[in-house]
């Protein structure tokens, strides 16, 4: 019986020679990354442990992401105990270089490795061929202490991706689309494998949204086939891949979906769940305060450079206020370069430094009762952006973009 | 002239408004709420002690430090008659009088009293203490005029023919 | 004998605790805003011993423990739901924290109810009926017997 | 008799000579308000009974200290400000464009000669073109709002005269610390401050700035240069003989006359916790740091982008240390983007926030905790200003902060 990639890095991982769904394994982790939202839980847990020691510190890295720049003294005070610790530590950190999946992605993970990551978006590594799942602090401690887990082997559904994605349509469309289509559990537990023509005509930014995402349908991680892009990125970012898995021929897949891209239309979803998704035409017209381009989903430079060239020449509606945030200070640097800061300067948007900002919604464009926010970031759970009684809705660049123009939801195609 | 006498409390140089009402209550709804807070990092337990008609006489630079209104509301609401300084600080001195609140600068006063004595103001006239006068100079009488209003709002609702 | 607090479907952590309490130093500091946004009474009304009782897909969204920690914190007996999103249910049982699955009750109780369990027996009790539950893996139920995680790497 | 920059100001305004010690009316030429103080100004304005503004085009309304928003109940002060200025016609006002302060001046609100109202103690800004400005509570802006005046007390003056070339390690804001902590914090109260001699003549605006913005740090009522060609530049306008005679004359009165030379200043900082507690930085050097913020209407500009990118070029931030650049505006974010300051910082690792008022007004924008230590080019370090009150603060001209970043320390620039 042949294997899909989850279960052949569970494999790897495991030292064993064949795995199957529903087998639990300890598994050796190769990286293990923390952000600014539990690790100073996780360091008042170690602690108070009997023994307290790290396996391997080469595989930690711990990012401050969430609240930057610090807000308050009680998240300053988390962040001083981090940074503490790391320091002590020699634990490679990173503070305010940007969404720490982001980070990871441009600096760490490579194709076949096994991560814990305490945040539930980790599963984002999958763009890479990489197995990343996001973990509680509790899991993190104790993989940090042994360098190894358990883990339950998933089942994978198959996603078979066919045609191309037609003009002004994105990987954050199709995401949400499937979403929409299997529901916020319909892939509780399991990995989400994408392949097929279709994957080709991703590029690396478009396959990070995606597996992003997963988690939202309740995947454990997500997975996409290593080919040339994925190589071609690890090299230009130096590194090799560790195992570039395939899934077999006969592999068992719970279920195989395929989807032939050129169906997917512009799409939001509404408050206040994720697989809530509509055609994006029946929100038009939908009255906004606040939107939202950024987050580890979709603030990279392609997705900057979408916002970019439909506002060049416009403005921001003046009602409407409009964050910019660049997902890592890499992509910053490079949006600098190319003019695209600029550019929404000049539009009227508020550009802020790279972390989660409104997406994790604590901190950094909070918004107000009744407010309605239209985002790239992540989830559009009830109170997720700010007040309890507010709303969120989740939809790409361009139609973000697009409405912070127009003041309401409106898609690209509707600017004059 | 008006006059008015009462019993004073007595306090040092420098009172910024962060003394008169620390940063973490000004969250607070109403300046009822902050009201016995009021000087609460140099003295806790004065807000309580002040009664209706006291009169508060200080060092210099009364109520130095942010532009924050709440400052002299909050003494107005304890009660207090008015504040006798060596010198106030400039916002403080202009938001005092907006909110009705009256301020006298005097740079004797303040040396010679203890707290607890009992004292009477002249308006624009002179205080009396022990006997002994302490002349001080007259507010402009738009300012007087704003202070007997009751604060500026007052004087601009009686401007636009409201009360 | 525990009251039960009933939620529906979907309740993801932002519900359970938000973010913006999620940074407080310690659970402690965090528990009294506890399912705020859909009761915000639950943390005061809750006693050491109660239930929480829910449909589908509980606890689903982002990995913080501090979802199932606030519940343990306020003394929560147990979750007993339709199902669990998978890092909410890691995380419960990785601290200790019961997560039961079990499809009929839901729909056959109401808040305010006396319910007891029986982990052993795989049963819950509520206004004279019984429901079964799905048994915890046997691997999972090593690590909740052990009282959690950490304290397996304690005992090592 | 003569007449020193204020009260000639002053007497442009009402039509006779003033002087000191007077309470006169003036009419205003502009109101500044913002964000925080917008809710208490709109409420008392329709209590007092006033149905229009006197002149809305005179009236300015900028978004900065909550911009962008960091708790739930902040946009009520965005939607109480949309709602006010609809109402009443408003059409001056900036919802993400920078810091009030630096807004007044740069979008062409205020003109030499000026007299001019804001609901922040650092109003005193504007003094930089020759503007008597200075500020005031929500009251009293819901009264200018309604009548158009103000009654002001004209104050006496201090005349500060500085002569000579400064260092190259040293700013202005060097010059002011040094004046406070030789002033005190009340050495100013009701006064004027009149900065002349050949010194602040070669200084930019924006250098000027700096120093008529912490001149409340003294209690300074306003602080003010003669109108020049620069300041007319700046200003883009051509300047009138009534603006070029804002000067003091010879025989003016002066309650006090500082003079300063230039040479003789030094890198300084402001030490916790008071603005007047000024130390040379050579004394204080060693001394670790845990972050550094770089922004503020004091020093946020595009020369002080300059100063920090020219230190940092090539060089990265400490590590564990944090370097926060938050520019006072839009036009300057632009501008440090346009001329390379901005690639310049990024790669050294700044965090760059978008323009506001950020750490400065303590709200969010890099709080710190119990124990840490910033070095901050901004205006106060008073206790608990910036997280708990066991913070320190240390305040910085650009060139020092950003010297402090790369070495993770204090260290003379």
């Amino acid at each position: 019986m042949g294997m899909t990639i989850a279960e052949k890095i569970i494999a790897a991982a495991a030292g064993a020679e064949s795995v199957k769904p529903g087998d639990i394994h300890t598994v050796e982790l190769d990286r293990l990354m923390s952000n600014d939202g539990t690790t100073h839980l996780t360091i008042d847990m170690y602690h108070q442990l009997k023994n307290p020691h790290i396996a391997d510190v080469n595989k930690l890295v711990w990012i401050v992401d969430h609240n930057v720049p610090c807000d308050s003294v009680k998240t300053a005070a988390s962040h001083k105990k981090m940074r503490d610790f790391a320091k002590e530590n020699g634990i490679k950190f990173y503070e305010g270089a940007g969404v720490c999946h982001q980070v990871m992605i441009e600096n760490h993970v490579t194709s076949g490795e096994l991560i814990f990551g305490a945040d539930s978006h980790t599963c984002a590594y999958g763009a890479l061929g990489a197995f990343g799942t996001g973990v509680g602090c509790t899991d993190y401690l104790y993989a940090m202490v042994t360098g190894h887990s358990w883990l339950l082997v998933p089942e994978t559904l198959k996603f078979n991706l066919t045609g191309k994605l037609k003009e002004g349509v994105y990987a954050r469309d199709l995401i949400l689309s499937i979403i929409g289509m299997i529901g916020a559990n319909g892939a509780n537990y399991m990995a989400m494998e994408f392949s097929g023509e279709g994957l080709k005509t991703l590029n690396m930014s478009d396959r990070i949204a995606i597996c992003n995402l997963c988690v939202e349908a309740g995947a454990k991680t997500a997975l996409m086939e290593v080919d040339e892009i994925t190589l071609d990125y690890l090299k230009a970012h130096g590194r090799e891949p560790k195992y570039s898995f395939k899934s077999d021929e006969d592999a068992h897949f719970a279920k195989v979906y395929d989807i032939d891209l050129s169906t997917i239309k512009p799409i939001v979803a509404k408050p206040h769940f994720v697989d809530s998704v509509v055609d994006a035409k029946e929100c038009v017209g939908t009255h906004i305060d606040e939107a939202f381009l950024g987050s580890c989903n979709n603030g990279r430079l392609e997705d900057l450079r979408v916002g970019a060239e439909l506002i060049k020449g416009r403005k921001v509606h003046p009602l409407v206020r409009f964050l910019v945030v660049p997902a890592s200070a890499e992509v910053y640097k490079q949006a600098l370069s190319e003019g695209l800061i600029d550019t929404f300067m000049e539009a009227g948007a508020i550009v802020m430094n790279p972390n989660c900002s409104v997406c994790w919604g604590s901190c950094q464009g909070v918004i107000g009762e009744n407010e309605v926010l239209i985002s790239t970031g992540t989830r559009n759970f009830k109170g997720r952006a700010g007040h309890k009684d507010s709303f969120v809705y989740l939809a790409s660049a361009a139609t973000v973009t697009a409405s912070a123009i127009k003041g309401e939801i409106a898609t690209a195609d509707m600017l004059e | 002239m008006e006059k008015f006498s009462g019993k004073i409390w007595v306090l040092g140089d420098d009172i910024d408004t962060d003394i008169i009402i620390p940063t973490e209550y000004l969250a607070l709804k109403t300046v009822k709420d902050m009201a016995p807070y009021a000087f609460s990092p140099l003295r806790p337990e004065l807000a309580a002690q002040i009664q209706e008609g006291d009169i508060i006489v200080a060092g210099k630079n009364f109520g130095c430090g942010s532009s924050r209104e709440q400052a002299p509301e909050i003494i107005k609401t304890l009660g207090i008659k008015c504040v006798i300084a060596k010198s106030f600080a400039r916002i403080f001195f202009r938001n005092s009088i907006n909110n009705g609140l009256l301020l006298i600068e005097n740079d004797k006063l303040r040396d010679v009293v203890n707290e607890g004595d009992e004292i009477t103001v002249t308006i624009n006239e002179s205080i009396e203490h022990n006997g002994s006068q302490y002349p001080i100079t007259s507010l402009p009488q738009n300012l007087v005029d704003i202070i007997n209003a009751g604060g500026l709002v007052k004087a601009m609702r009686k401007l636009n023919g409201l009360d | 004998m525990g009251k039960i607090f009933k939620f529906e479907q979907d309740v993801d952590t932002d519900q359970i605790i938000a973010s913006q309490y999620i940074i407080y130093p310690t659970i402690d500091e965090m528990k009294a805003h506890t399912f705020e946004s859909l009761d915000p009474d639950f943390a005061a009304q809750v006693q050491p011993g109660d239930y929480v009782v829910a449909s589908e897909n509980f606890g689903c969204g982002s990995s913080r423990e501090q979802a199932p920690s606030v519940l343990k914190a306020l003394g929560v007996k147990a979750v007993v739901a339709k199902s669990f999103a998978r890092i909410f249910y890691r995380n419960a049982i990785n601290i200790g924290l019961p997560v039961i699955v079990c499809k009929d009750l839901h729909e056959n109780v109401k808040a305010g109810d006396d319910m007891e369990l029986s982990m052993q027996e795989g049963v819950v009790r509520v206004n004279g009926k019984e429901y079964e539950c799905t048994r915890l893996p046997e691997y999972m139920q090593g690590i909740l017997d052990q009282g959690g995680l950490i304290a397996s790497l304690n005992k090592s | 008799m003569g007449s020193t920059i204020i009260e000639k100001i002053v007497r442009n305004n009402v039509g006779r000579d003033v002087k000191p010690g007077e309470i006169v009316t003036v009419n205003v030429d502009r109101v500044m308000i913002h964000d925080i103080f917008i809710p208490f100004v709109a409420s008392k304005f329709e209590e007092m009974g006033f149905t229009k503004i006197w002149d809305p085009d005179k009236a300015v309304l900028i978004y900065d200290h909550l911009v962008p928003a960091s708790q739930v109940d902040d946009t009520r002060h965005f939607r109480i400000g949309n709602e006010f200025v609809e109402k009443y016609g408003m059409k001056n006002i900036h919802r993400s464009d920078g810091i009030c302060h630096q807004l007044m001046t740069e979008a062409g609100y205020v003109k030499p000669g000026d007299v001019v109202f804001g609901t922040d103690s650092h109003t005193t800004t504007y003094g930089c073109v020759g503007a008597f400005s200075s500020g005031i509570g929500y009251t009293e802006m819901a009264s200018i709002l309604g009548t158009g005046t103000l009654w002001i007390r004209v104050p006496e003056t201090i005349k500060v005269e500085i002569t000579g070339n400064l260092p190259a390690n040293v700013m202005a804001k060097d010059i002011i610390l040094k004046l406070i902590g030789d002033l005190g914090a009340d050495g100013a109260t009701y006064k004027a401050l009149e900065f002349t001699g050949d010194t602040v003549e070669k200084m930019s605006v924006a250098s000027r700035m700096s120093m008529s913005n912490m001149a409340i740090e003294a209690g300074a009522k306003c602080a003010l240069f003669t109108p020049d060609e620069k300041t007319a530049e700046y200003c883009e306008i051509e300047l009138t003989d009534k603006e070029r005679d804002l000067v003091g004359d010879a025989d003016a009165e002066y309650c006090r006359v500082l003079h300063y030379q230039a040479e003789d200043f030094v890198p300084v900082m402001a030490c916790p916790s008071n603005v007047d507690n000024v130390k040379p930085v050579a004394e204080l050097a060693g001394k670790e740091i845990d972050q550094v913020f770089i922004g503020s209407c004091t020093n946020g500009r595009l020369e002080d982008l300059m100063a920090a990118a020219e230190v940092l070029k090539g060089k990265h931030v400490a590590p564990y240390v944090k370097l926060i650049v938050t520019p006072a505006s839009r036009k300057i974010y632009r501008q440090a983007v346009e001329n390379g300051t901005m690639a310049i910082l990024a790669e050294a690792g700044a965090i760059i926030t978008h323009p506001s008022c950020g750490l400065c007004c303590g709200r969010t924008g890099g709080i710190l905790t119990d124990g840490e230590t910033v070095v901050a080019t901004n205006n106060r370090n008073f206790l608990g200003r910036m997280g708990t009150s066991k913070v320190g603060i240390y305040l910085a001209s650009p060139k020092s902060a950003a010297a402090c970043a790369a070495a993770g320390k204090i260290v003379v620039p």
